[in-house]
């Protein structure tokens, strides 16, 4: 982790503190989503507590850990209780490795604003998030429930079945800047967008930030519709589907635990929303300026250069959490405007639309990346 | 240095503990389990001689897949503990047990009696930037091992018809009645 | 890029013993060590376990131990052909689950049984 | 010897921030249980099924079609993954000219695959009723 000990610790706070924000955005997020839903259905929700209810997250936090911890009498204890803490880690370890702003030079140090630089981070975010399943399975398992075990075949099933359309959309973004690390795809995406055609320039677009939405739309598509029926959302909830199958995996689960899957679930939204924004949406940058414009006119206002830079950082931060929380509420939009699938539907929609699609994406990237750079 | 040290023997004990959880515990959900943590396992120490790429795919393919399919196929069977998980038999059990223990003790005298021969490449510039230890990989892959990598494709295509064509033959799982 | 085959022809004569150039720390030697423990237990797995089932997770170990000493090897002797045998050897091990477990379940939901000595009794 | 310094810094982060992260799960469980209040009920401790008495089954039917999936899942994610080296290193494939014969290689990849999917569809694998 460091080659001292002050590198140590120092890495170790920059850990917590990266988790530490995950699990504040959560209380944050139910929040918006009751507000929002209350918000389109056109009826309050909560606003007793404190301003705009917002107390109601501190109110709910402390029911959830008054409750009676008690487990079903079938149950095996240890899976059990195991699945719960699972669910917590492929979204931290996700989260973990997206880069959240520019990196701050302090003196000779240089602070990334992410929990470790890894040169390989798409590859390790698909390999964390694959290991979301065994949360799932175990909690199915676990309960000594048929429906909780039904269930969570069902959404280990779905969540599989769209990890591949998920992977095969990525393929196109690294086609595109040829590399997994999420630095270099953010570094690639400055500057204003001029596309390059067999030698020629083409700059009639010039006026639009150099994005990848603009190089992937369908690609783009295919990746968010995936990493809702990741995250088990409507309207892909199907693990949940009440009619049937009670409440899918979880169940016999209630009070912290349910409260530790709630993390994990919005967990993996904030993850797939800063993939996006990284992937689609050009990362911290700031559209139409420049890293060097932004360090310019922060030097107007500060002349130390370790402020100078501990300012932009900051800048970058907010200006990528702007972007997560736009496709967070679009997240939450989407869940209470449309109606869940059928799970022949889900499966069809997976297995026969997304994966012939992004297949055809992909082989239309690396056609046109192979003509474009003849001549 | 010495926290690389301090990593591999971490990661040593680990796997080692998993992989033994495997082959002893008697409800087999556990051992798939344990299963998946010695793939991880597995996968850092991969890390840890800078093969970060195949980390992340001994991740997916292993951990992420096949051992989920052991998992689910245990859950399909609803196997709890077994009540005769060993083979019985003290006298062939014995010969078994010595019988591995010969073949591991026959694999680790040969590592340390051929292991000082073996010559190293000094030339060869493994770069210690991983991205380019991934480059390498696939130069290779989409050159020398070209048709390795296509008979590879055919292979999973086989295998797929193949596991569908199992499932629904006479006494298979989806037989049509 | 230097071609590697010709790399290691240009560096014979300067080969190294690797053991003149580890001067403390983990080797080849750990690693090797550590994969042969892995598959002797895989093996020993392969002969105890009477669960079809895991028998076929020991024949995974097995493989697993066989990827991490191609990866040493690779490593420490500089050449990345070790980690594309281990790609191959993923995939093979990925087949050979899925079809081992393919005839498995078809067996399970004939006869209710996956104690590998029952499976002596299956005539064609 | 190929220094294996930098790798130190991101594992052991990984490694840190997963213990981190479960005893901080377990610890948050445990601190439920000793807050909680304790009200011991025979019917609270069956397993849910909507408020009916529990339907005790034997052998529980489970659709094999879960498995099928997986199976294929496995298969065709391993595709995919093959495709990743060569999406990473394709246009250093163009640069030193060798961007035809590696294009040519994946398409003939790429159409096993889409046969592939094209016969599991046809066959009706893939169809849930």
């Amino acid at each position: 982790m460091g080659n001292s000990l002050t590198e140590i610790i120092i890495n170790s706070i920059k850990l917590i503190l990266v988790f530490l924000i995950m699990v504040q955005a959560v209380p944050v997020l139910v929040w918006l989503e009751r507000r929002g839903s209350a918000f389109i259905q056109n009826r309050f929700g909560p606003n007793r507590i404190g301003p705009l209810g917002l107390m109601q997250l501190l109110a709910d936090a402390v029911k959830f850990l008054f409750k009676e911890e008690f487990s079903p009498a079938k149950s095996v204890k240890f899976l059990y209780y195991a699945a719960p803490v699972v669910a917590l880690v492929p979204a931290t370890l996700a989260f973990a490795a997206i880069p959240l702003g520019a990196p701050v030079q302090w003196d000779q140090y240089v602070f990334h604003l992410q929990g470790y630089e890894i040169s390989v981070g798409i590859v390790f975010v698909l390999a964390v998030s694959s290991l979301a399943t065994y949360a799932i399975l175990l909690a199915g398992w676990g309960s000594g429930n048929k429906y909780a075990l039904l269930g969570a075949l069902r959404a280990s099933a779905q969540v599989i079945s769209y990890e591949l359309a998920l992977g095969l959309s990525i393929v196109g973004v690294i086609l595109l800047y040829g590399t997994f690390d999420f630095n270099e795809i953010i570094q690639a995406q400055q500057g204003p967008l001029i596309l390059h055609w067999m030698g020629h320039e083409i700059t009639f677009l010039s006026f639009l930030p150099n994005w990848g939405i603009f190089y992937q739309p369908l690609g783009m598509v295919i990746f968010f519709a995936s990493a809702f029926a990741e995250s088990n959302r409507l309207p892909f909830d199907l693990a949940e589907g009440e009619a049937e199958l009670v409440a899918g995996f979880h169940v016999e689960y209630g009070g912290f635990k349910m409260l530790l899957f709630f993390i994990g679930e919005y967990g993996h939204m904030l993850v797939s929303s800063a993939l996006i924004a990284t992937f689609f949406l050009g990362g911290y940058t700031i559209p139409w300026v420049s890293m060097a414009e932004l360090t310019q006119w922060v030097g107007t206002f500060i002349q130390t250069p370790n402020w100078i830079s501990l300012v932009t950082g900051l800048i970058t931060f907010a200006v990528m959490f702007a972007k997560i929380a736009v496709f967070l509420w679009i997240f939450i939009q989407v869940r209470w405007t449309l109606p869940r699938f059928r799970y022949d539907q889900l499966m069809d929609l997976g297995w026969k639309t997304m994966l012939p699609w992004a297949l055809f994406n992909t082989i239309l990237t690396a056609t046109v990346i192979y003509f474009a750079h003849l001549g | 240095m010495i926290t690389d040290v301090f990593l591999f023997w971490f990661l040593a004990i680990v796997t080692l503990a998993a992989g033994i959880t495997v082959v002893t515990v008697t409800n087999p959900i556990y051992s798939a389990l344990a299963l998946a943590m010695t793939m991880i396992g597995v996968s850092a120490l991969f890390v840890t001689l800078g093969a970060y790429f195949l980390a992340g795919v001994q991740i997916i393919v292993y951990a992420g897949a096949v051992t989920v399919l052991f998992v689910m196929v245990v859950m399909l069977f609803d196997l709890k503990y077994e009540v005769v998980a060993f083979s019985r038999g003290k006298v062939s059990g014995a010969l078994k047990l010595a019988s591995g223990a010969t073949l591991g003790g026959l694999l680790i005298g040969s590592i340390f009696l051929t292991v000082n021969g073996v010559t190293k490449a000094v030339s060869v510039g493994t770069s210690e930037k991983a991205g380019d230890t991934t480059k390498e990989l696939s130069r290779l892959l989409f050159t020398k091992y070209v048709f390795g990598f296509e008979a590879l494709g055919v292979l999973l295509l086989i295998i797929a018809v193949g596991a569908v064509a199992l499932a629904r033959s006479k006494g298979g799982t989806h037989a049509e009645h | 890029m230097p071609n590697i085959d010709s790399a290691v022809s240009s560096a014979a004569p300067n080969m190294v013993l690797l053991t003149d150039t580890i001067p403390v720390g983990i080797g080849l030697t750990h690693y090797l060590v550590l994969s042969a423990i892995l598959f002797v237990l895989g093996m020993i797995g392969v002969l105890l376990r009477r669960n079809a089932i895991v028998m076929l997770m020991s024949i995974e170990l097995m493989l697993n131990a066989v990827n991490l000493s191609f990866v040493a090897f690779s490593h420490f002797l500089g050449l990345i052909d070790g980690q594309i045998m281990v790609f191959f050897v993923m995939t093979i091990a990925a087949a050979e689950a899925a079809v081992g477990l393919a005839i498995l379940v078809s067996i399970f939901k004939r006869y209710r049984e996956v104690n590998i000595r029952f499976f002596e009794h299956l005539r064609g | 010897m190929p220094a294996a310094v930098p790798v130190v810094l991101p594992l052991g982060g990984v490694i840190f921030i997963a213990i981190f992260v479960l005893c901080f799960g377990a610890f948050l469980l445990f601190l439920a249980s000793k807050l909680g209040t304790v009200n011991p009920d025979p019917v609270k401790y069956e397993s849910y099924e909507c408020g009916i008495p529990v339907q005790e089954k034997k052998d529980t039917k489970i659709s094999v079609k879960y498995y099928l999936t997986a199976i294929l899942f496995i298969l065709f994610d391993i595709e995919i993954i093959f495709m990743y080296p060569w999406a990473n290193s394709f246009q250093d494939f163009i640069k030193s000219d060798q961007g035809g014969m590696v294009f040519a290689s994946m398409i003939v990849f790429l159409l096993i695959f889409i046969f592939g999917l094209f016969w599991e569809v046809k066959s009706k694998a893939l169809e849930w009723d």
